[in-house]
């Protein structure tokens, strides 16, 4: 049962895990449990890229109802990767969360709060893993709702965090709409929601319909990714939502977004379009001017938070720059430095959220002095920074090189140069608002209050992040391979694929 | 004696060589609450790391050339060490000169009471360590690598002293290496993989197919690599070095003399050979661009220097001067200009680090920087000022000091390309060295002591005032042997 | 027996849907809160009575007319009851009414005294 | 005592509410309609209690603690489903396993009636308790006229 | 007897059209999508919260009859169910703990996303043009698998009501999923709302911004 | 016959519709809203006979229930600000006139 079932386990258990959680007494035992579901989840998530890559996409028909008519599961390797990606970062900050939430949430609050954070976890994997067009919406709404949930729980450190959740949640169900709108009009065209029999029945059709769902699913996705003008909510949301949020959210969600954008751009529509190329200049140019922009403004910033969540969005940049040189080269690109920034981004998250935790500010002027002071975190922190900026032996270097590599060796409206020019722009940027905070950090005399010695279970996650953001820097061979196998898989069998039907 | 250089494997005393100062960081670091044994640990370390590095070169130099892969990230983008004889020479400077100047170093920190000595040492370590690998970096990322290493572990050491002046000269110090060596270096290093599929040094260079075909693309990637290493100083990216000048002497004598600069010029020397390929270069525009550029550099930084009132300063423009013609020869790429290119290294090493650590044993004895109150103070510093004046002697390039070869073989090199102007900014530049370098010792002797004192000897500590003698020696044996060090070079230019 | 219902409902229908404008009209027309109220309220109750009715003629199945007669049922109680309340609130709000002389001499400041006396606004 | 027409029509109207809110969940399968309206309508039955009779009495009722519970069971009902059907070794939420044998698909009856149930409870506690949410707490003083 | 005289021809003219009450459902689609656009403006328009609340419940009663005319009945039923009064209830408890009027807004910062409504609304009139026609049969959306689903359904299921096959069976897990975003909105007032929730909250002032 | 009644139920909706949006009081949209409430209970019914879908009087049948719960409400909050406290208390505390 176990294996054949492996497809829908991942997303099922976190699932059933959440009104689980809510049941159970407002005490560690919920974070504890929801931390266990993590695990469970990352083991089966592990085991399901294994099978993939062995076997190749797999597909799990739900309700056992064939495809058009039912609803179908189609893990391919990019989704098991981006899955036990996911289940990866449940599995460190949740249990980040039981010590983090004593600090930012109510007592009586922590099995809803883990609740919550279950039902985002379940959402995301969901996302992922299906390989429906309809239910990919109500798995992005699962996850969104609850998001906006979990950023408004912020507001008891800040109540800021309110309006953040606010803005997050008028476009993010603004985003949902025109996804939802654009779902309409394929409807309207093919008569089914199944990706792949979509896929089929959108060969060759090209009409005014279809390009008007396509432009709406992809500014739907767009915002949900944060693209770059449609990223106003980010930095406010990451901001001000608790530690173990941001921490979960910064890595996860927009990837999961991002994985969405794959699927509908390879899977669904694929290369048959005579549009395509103008969508992917789009790409190109937004991603350049984005992680230019977003750089910018971080190095202006005053809060660290804010600062990471800027460089978020740039980052994000990145990786629909390797998206819109619609090669193999360029997808592996961007699925590396989905893992890699995730992985780097929870690695800092998780360190501010516990210097938020021992001194309770994200502000710059906090940070002063605090190498002496907490220096694990300090160096966990500056470990996530470097690979932020890219520097050798870190996972950033990694996807930079990949992202380069395939600007030179792809065909496109402007000239690679200028791309590896504007990266390299954007890390002195990156260098730029990361060196203003090791600066505090290391050379700036400590001030205020002692910190508060942060506790076992928060920093081991950290350490482990760390760990994990240098592993890739230094054994990327494995990964590469993975995300190159991944994106020939989604640029070119997931299209043939012709499902179980 | 030589035997004696033999008893490590060579990848062994690579590793070794490089580990030792990184033990010692961590020694160093426990051993805070006791200079003595700390500073032991620092000079011993030195002398293990110099060991290796003379095994180093000895192996080298009979023929070997050892390889590490430290680790492979990715086919092709990988991290390995291989040594070849411009990085052990440059190993052995700057291991040598490493164990001088911790010694100097102790005599300064302690004349001067410095603060926070234990994180100077421990900076020291890690700067050391990376200037090695620098040294034996197998491909452009190790290199770059490790070139980063060095910008950051030096970075403390230049804001030494805490105060607002060493915060901003830190700022620019960092701004403009990390600033040049990721927008510049950088693109570089990940443009050549771009095109060739590889990072690896290899005689001859790799880029012969691009040069051949797309020239232009030759000619930016040749302009980025030397303004991208910018430790090498080229003008416009320079201020830096000025900047660093906040620092304490030691520091500065490790900038100039040892390690950073070197690690530039060396940067220059080597991708010129090992990646841009000497045949290719000769042939390139951009080699002429940046041959003028260095030339103006020379000229312009000389000038400068003659304006200077601070003695660090001005050795500081010095070097900016000198070390430009590293890059000249390099981008002559000719025979001689190559050979003079590695022999100035040489040579420039030491003559500077005598010039520092003279200028730090004034400050250490009479608390005096700037050249106007120098006057007389040659005839109460007598042995101070006579190292200085050898140091001088042999930057300028008279003989019988070291300097006097590289600076012949540049000219040589400039002949042998037809360039006959720049044998003359060569000349020109001598002349203007005597007038800047010699000026001040000359009125340290000649003009009489301030306020009719006797003139009462009072030198510099005995840590302050060994090590500079130890090195104008150097300059002067070098002058004989630098024979040797040119024929240990030859493989670089061999086929030219 | 089907002309029959059809005779029988007509009416009903019609004369509903002529309540339900004229109730509308009234709405719409009338001066103040409570003569709207009042054209409302008979409508709401009557109107909707009489289409029911007259819907019931006509019934296919059993089913549907119980569900009829229940929606009658509900009609009768509920909106007669939110008439009343809407009217009460707006009473219990001093909403005034217009009577006498404010009837003619619109947009008189008006106050309620204690004992819901209506009079001009003392300044 | 105030307001004794409205109570008054409360109280009658209270019990066809729920009446229609559980013919709607049971007839689902029939007519228009299914757990989600049923859910709705029935909470639409307390909520219309709780603004007659105040909210107090309402939670008297239903105590504010049981609705989490209720929100969380009919999830778990539904999910549960699913993975029944998943132990008796079919997929996911096929609810041909639950009787397999059946010429008229009893198993697919069974699986919607269950999965329906789950739904209606889920949203019939997610109503009151959003309800309960929103009314049990004081509104600020207000400034500004409307 | 003579008013149904007079009627009478009008009817049955209806009546024996082909398809009975077809055109005047159509009328009356009509008219109420011209209701809904004048109450969207109307409640654009108006400052008043509680005027909005009251249009919004207008408004779900409208889109309840419009469906329910467009043949959507479990779709009206929803709405029924839903807008008409839990969501007036709830909209208005929400007004409760806020402010009556809405602010107003600077001129400028309409512009934008009155730029972006007309973008959006072009792209979907744009869309229309290569639309099946509406109420087509042979429209894809009403060949392919919506019509697998009216065959298979007697014969997967036996449940007379096609729409709770679709939504309970052949697509449960969408059901599923929809109960957990029901679930989780409830959890989400919880959080937010409930006791013990985040009342009060310290503002933070920053000095830069 | 039905579509009769059904233009008169429409002709009354739009009239409705207008005194909803032109207020002025808020009693006034209160009543209109519940009117238009009866009124859609009414089309329902009427287009379930025009269309010849008796289930359409379920969703009639629904709204003739809930419509009520929604006017309530509205003049509940109207009257007290808030909809938990039971009206008796609230009539007492407010000083209701009677």
């Amino acid at each position: 049962m176990l294996l054949d079932d492996l497809p829908v386990l991942p997303v099922i258990l976190p699932l059933v895990a959440a009104p689980v959680c809510l049941l159970l007494p407002n005490n560690r035992l919920a974070g504890s449990f929801a931390t266990l579901v993590a695990w469970i989840a990352l083991v089966l998530s592990a085991m399901l890229l294994h099978t993939v890559a062995v076997v190749g996409p797999v597909e799990y028909a739900l309700g056992g109802w064939a495809s058009p008519l039912g609803i179908i599961y189609r893990v391919d390797l990019a989704g098991a990767i981006v899955m036990t990606l996911v289940a990866l970062m449940a599995s460190v900050t949740f249990p980040y969360a039981i010590e983090s939430a004593r600090e930012e949430i109510v007592p009586s609050q922590t099995s809803a709060f883990f609740a919550m954070f279950l039902i985002v976890f379940a959402g995301l994997m969901g996302v992922v893993a299906t390989g429906d067009a309809f239910n990919v919406f109500v798995f992005l709404e699962i996850s969104s709702l609850s998001t906006y949930t979990l950023v408004a729980m912020g507001a008891k450190r800040d109540r800021r965090a309110l309006t953040a959740a606010f803005t997050y949640l008028v476009l993010g169900t603004i985003g949902a709409t025109f996804f939802v709108i654009g779902l309409g009009l394929l409807y309207q065209v093919t008569g089914t929601l199944n990706m792949i029999d979509l896929h089929d029945r959108l060969a060759g059709v090209d009409n005014k319909v279809v390009r008007a769902g396509y432009a709406f699913i992809l500014t739907g996705l767009g915002l949900k990714l944060a693209m770059f003008p449609l990223h106003r909510w980010l930095p406010a949301a990451y901001t001000y939502a608790p530690s173990p949020v941001t921490a979960f959210l910064a890595s996860t969600s927009t990837k999961v977004a991002i994985y969405a954008m794959l699927r509908f751009l390879f899977t669904v529509f694929g290369f048959n379009f005579g549009f395509i190329d103008v969508a992917f200049t789009f790409f190109l140019i937004l991603g350049l001017i984005g992680m230019f922009y977003a750089s910018l403004i971080a190095i202006f910033r005053e809060d660290v938070k804010m600062i990471l969540a800027y460089s978020s969005v740039a980052q994000i940049g990145y990786m629909l720059l390797g998206i819109s040189f619609a090669t193999v080269d360029g997808v592996a690109a961007a699925l590396v430095h989905v893992v890699n920034h995730a992985v780097m981004k929870t690695t800092l998250f998780l360190a501010v959220g516990a210097v938020f935790y021992a001194l309770g500010s994200h502000r710059l002027s906090a940070y002063r002095g605090l190498g002496k002071r907490m220096p694990v975190t300090t160096a966990v922190f500056l470990i996530g920074g470097l690979s932020l900026i890219g520097v050798p032996l870190t996972g950033g270097f990694i996807s930079k090189w990949v992202l380069v590599a395939a600007a030179f060796n792809s065909v496109l409206a402007v000239p690679s140069l200028v791309i590896v020019l504007m990266i390299v722009a954007s890390s002195l940027l990156a260098v730029a608002y990361i060196g203003r905070i090791a600066w505090t950090m290391l050379l700036e005399e400590p001030v205020g209050r002692q910190p508060k010695p942060v506790p076992m279970m928060m920093v081991v996650p950290m350490v482990l992040m760390a760990a994990l953001t240098i592993y890739l820097g230094i054994d990327a061979a494995t990964l590469v391979s993975l995300c190159r196998q991944a994106a020939e898989t989604l640029l070119s069998t997931g299209l043939g694929f012709g499902g179980t039907s | 004696m030589a035997g004696l250089f033999q008893l490590l494997p060579l990848e062994t005393a690579v590793v070794v060589s490089m580990a030792a100062p990184l033990v010692a960081f961590f020694v160093v670091a426990l051993l805070d609450r006791s200079p003595n044994l700390r500073e032991a640990a620092s000079i011993t370390a030195g002398l293990v790391t110099f060991y290796c590095a003379v095994t180093i070169f000895i192996g080298v130099g009979d023929g070997a050339r050892p390889e590490i892969d430290i680790v492979e990230m990715l086919p092709g983008l990988s991290l390995k060490l291989a040594v070849e004889p411009l990085g052990a020479l440059f190993g052995l400077i700057a291991s040598g000169l490493w164990v001088v100047n911790t010694c100097y170093s102790i005599g300064y920190m302690r004349g001067h009471h410095e603060g926070g000595q234990t994180r100077f040492y421990m900076a020291f370590c890690v700067a050391i360590s990376a200037a090695l690998g620098i040294a034996y970096a197998g491909n452009l990322l190790t290199f770059f690598l490790f070139y980063e290493a060095l910008t950051l572990s030096t970075f403390p050491l230049v804001t030494h002293e805490r105060d607002e002046a060493a915060r901003a000269g830190g700022r620019v110090y960092l701004g403009i290496l990390m600033g040049t060596s990721i927008g510049l270096l950088l693109p570089a290093v990940v443009w050549v993989y771009g095109l060739t599929g590889t990072t690896d040094f290899a005689l001859g260079g790799i880029l012969g197919q691009v040069s051949a075909n797309m020239p232009l693309v030759f000619s930016i990637i040749v302009c980025l690599f030397a303004w991208g290493t910018a430790k090498a100083a080229l003008m416009p990216f320079h201020p830096w070095l000025p900047n660093a000048m906040v620092a304490p002497t030691p520091v500065s004598a490790f900038l100039h003399a040892v390690a950073v600069v070197k690690a530039g010029v060396f940067g220059v020397l080597k991708i010129s050979i090992y990646t841009l390929g000497a045949v290719e270069l000769s042939q390139s525009a951009a080699a002429d661009i940046i041959t003028y550029v260095a030339a103006a550099s020379i000229l312009i930084a000389s000038a400068i220097a003659m304006t200077q009132d601070n003695l660090k300063a001005r050795l500081a423009y010095s070097t900016v001067s000198q070390l430009s013609y590293v890059t000249l020869g390099a981008m002559i790429a000719s025979r001689y200009g190559i050979l003079g290119g590695g022999a100035q290294i040489a040579a420039h090493a030491l003559g500077k680090m005598t010039l520092f650590m003279c200028a730090g044993a004034i400050a250490v004895a009479h608390h005096k920087k700037y050249i106007s109150e120098m006057r007389g103070l040659g005839r109460v510093m007598p042995y101070t000022f006579t190292a200085y004046i050898i140091g001088a002697c042999s930057i300028i390039g008279l003989p019988p000091f070291a300097g006097t070869w590289p600076k012949f073989l540049l000219m040589l090199g400039s002949i042998e390309t037809g360039d006959a102007i720049l044998v003359g900014v060569l000349i020109l530049s001598s002349l203007m060295n005597i007038v800047y370098l010699l000026t001040p010792a000359v009125r340290a002797f000649m003009d009489p002591v301030p306020g009719n004192q006797a003139a009462e000897i009072k030198e510099a500590p005995a840590f302050c005032l060994f090590p500079p003698w130890f090195t104008a020696i150097g300059c002067l044996v070098l002058f004989f042997y630098m024979g040797d060090i040119i024929r240990y070079l030859e493989p670089l230019v061999e086929g030219l | 027996m089907e002309l029959l219902l059809d005779i029988l409902s007509w009416p009903l229908l019609l004369a509903g849907g002529a309540l339900v404008i004229l109730g509308a009209v009234g709405v719409l027309r009338f001066p103040d809160f409570y003569t709207r109220t009042h054209a409302a309220g008979v409508t709401d109750t009557f109107g909707a009575d009489l289409i029911l009715l007259g819907l019931l003629l006509q019934v296919p199945d059993t089913m549907t007319g119980i569900k009829l007669v229940l929606i009658f049922l509900f009609m009768m109680m509920t909106s007669p009851v939110a008439t009343h309340s809407i009217a009460h609130a707006a009473y219990a709000g001093r909403e005034a009414p217009l009577t006498g002389k404010l009837l003619l001499r619109q947009n008189v400041p008006v106050d309620i005294t204690a004992d819901g006396e209506i009079k001009e606004a003392a300044e | 005592m105030g307001h004794l027409i409205l109570r008054v029509t409360i109280k009658l109207l209270f019990a066809p509410i729920i009446l229609f809110a559980l013919y709607v969940q049971f007839h689902g399968d029939y007519g228009p309609g299914g757990g989600f309206q049923a859910g709705v309508t029935l909470a639409a039955a307390f909520i219309l209690h709780a603004l007659g009779f105040g909210l107090d009495r309402c939670q008297k009722v239903i105590p504010p603690g049981w609705l989490p519970v209720g929100m969380a069971l009919g999830v778990l009902i539904y999910a549960g489903t699913g993975i029944y059907t998943m132990l008796l070794g079919g997929n996911f939420l096929d609810y041909d396993v639950i009787q397999p044998d059946s010429h008229h698909h009893a198993g697919q009856h069974i699986g919607i009636i269950v999965v329906e149930l789950g739904v209606g409870l889920a949203v019939a506690a997610t109503m009151l308790q959003i309800f309960y949410a929103f009314a049990a707490r004081e509104p600020e003083p207000m400034d500004d006229a409307w | 007897m003579l008013l149904a005289e007079a009627v009478a021809p009008a009817s049955e003219l209806l009546a024996e059209s082909e398809f009975p009450g077809l055109s005047a459902a159509f009328a009356v689609e009509i008219f109420i999508l011209a209701m809904l656009a004048a109450t969207a403006f109307a409640m654009i328009r108006m400052r008043q919260l509680f005027g909005v609340a009251m249009l919004s419940g207008i408004y779900s009663l409208l889109s309840a009859a419009f469906f329910v005319a467009l043949d959507a009945v479990d779709v009206a039923f929803t709405e029924a169910a839903v807008g008409a009064g839990v969501s007036t209830v709830l909209v208005l408890s929400g007004i409760a703990l806020t402010a009556k009027r809405e602010l107003p807004v600077d001129r400028e910062r309409t512009f934008l996303p009155l730029a972006i409504v007309l973008v959006v609304g072009a792209a979907l009139v744009y869309a229309t043009i290569d639309m099946p026609a509406f109420g087509d049969p042979n429209a894809p959306a009403n060949v392919y698998v919506g019509a697998q689903y009216i065959e298979r359904t007697p014969e997967d299921i036996e449940v007379p009501n096609i729409v709770t096959a679709v939504l309970a069976s052949y697509r449960g897990f969408d059901t599923l999923g929809e109960t957990v975003v029901v679930f989780t909105a409830g959890l989400a007032c919880l959080l937010l709302l409930g006791a013990g929730s985040i009342r009060g909250g310290g503002r933070h002032d920053d000095e830069e911004h | 016959m039905f579509t009769a009644a059904a233009a008169a139920i429409i002709v009354a909706m739009i009239i409705m519709l207008f005194r909803a949006i032109a207020g002025p009081t808020v009693y006034d949209r209160v009543l209109s809203v519940n009117s238009f409430g009866t009124k859609t209970v009414l089309l329902l019914a009427v287009l379930g006979f025009l269309m010849g879908r008796p289930a359409f009087l379920d969703i009639a049948l629904l709204y003739a229930l809930i419509n009520f719960i929604a006017t309530i409400a509205i003049l509940k909050f109207f009257r007290y600000g808030r909809l938990s406290a039971s009206m008796a208390d609230m009539d007492l505390i407010r000083g209701d006139r009677r």
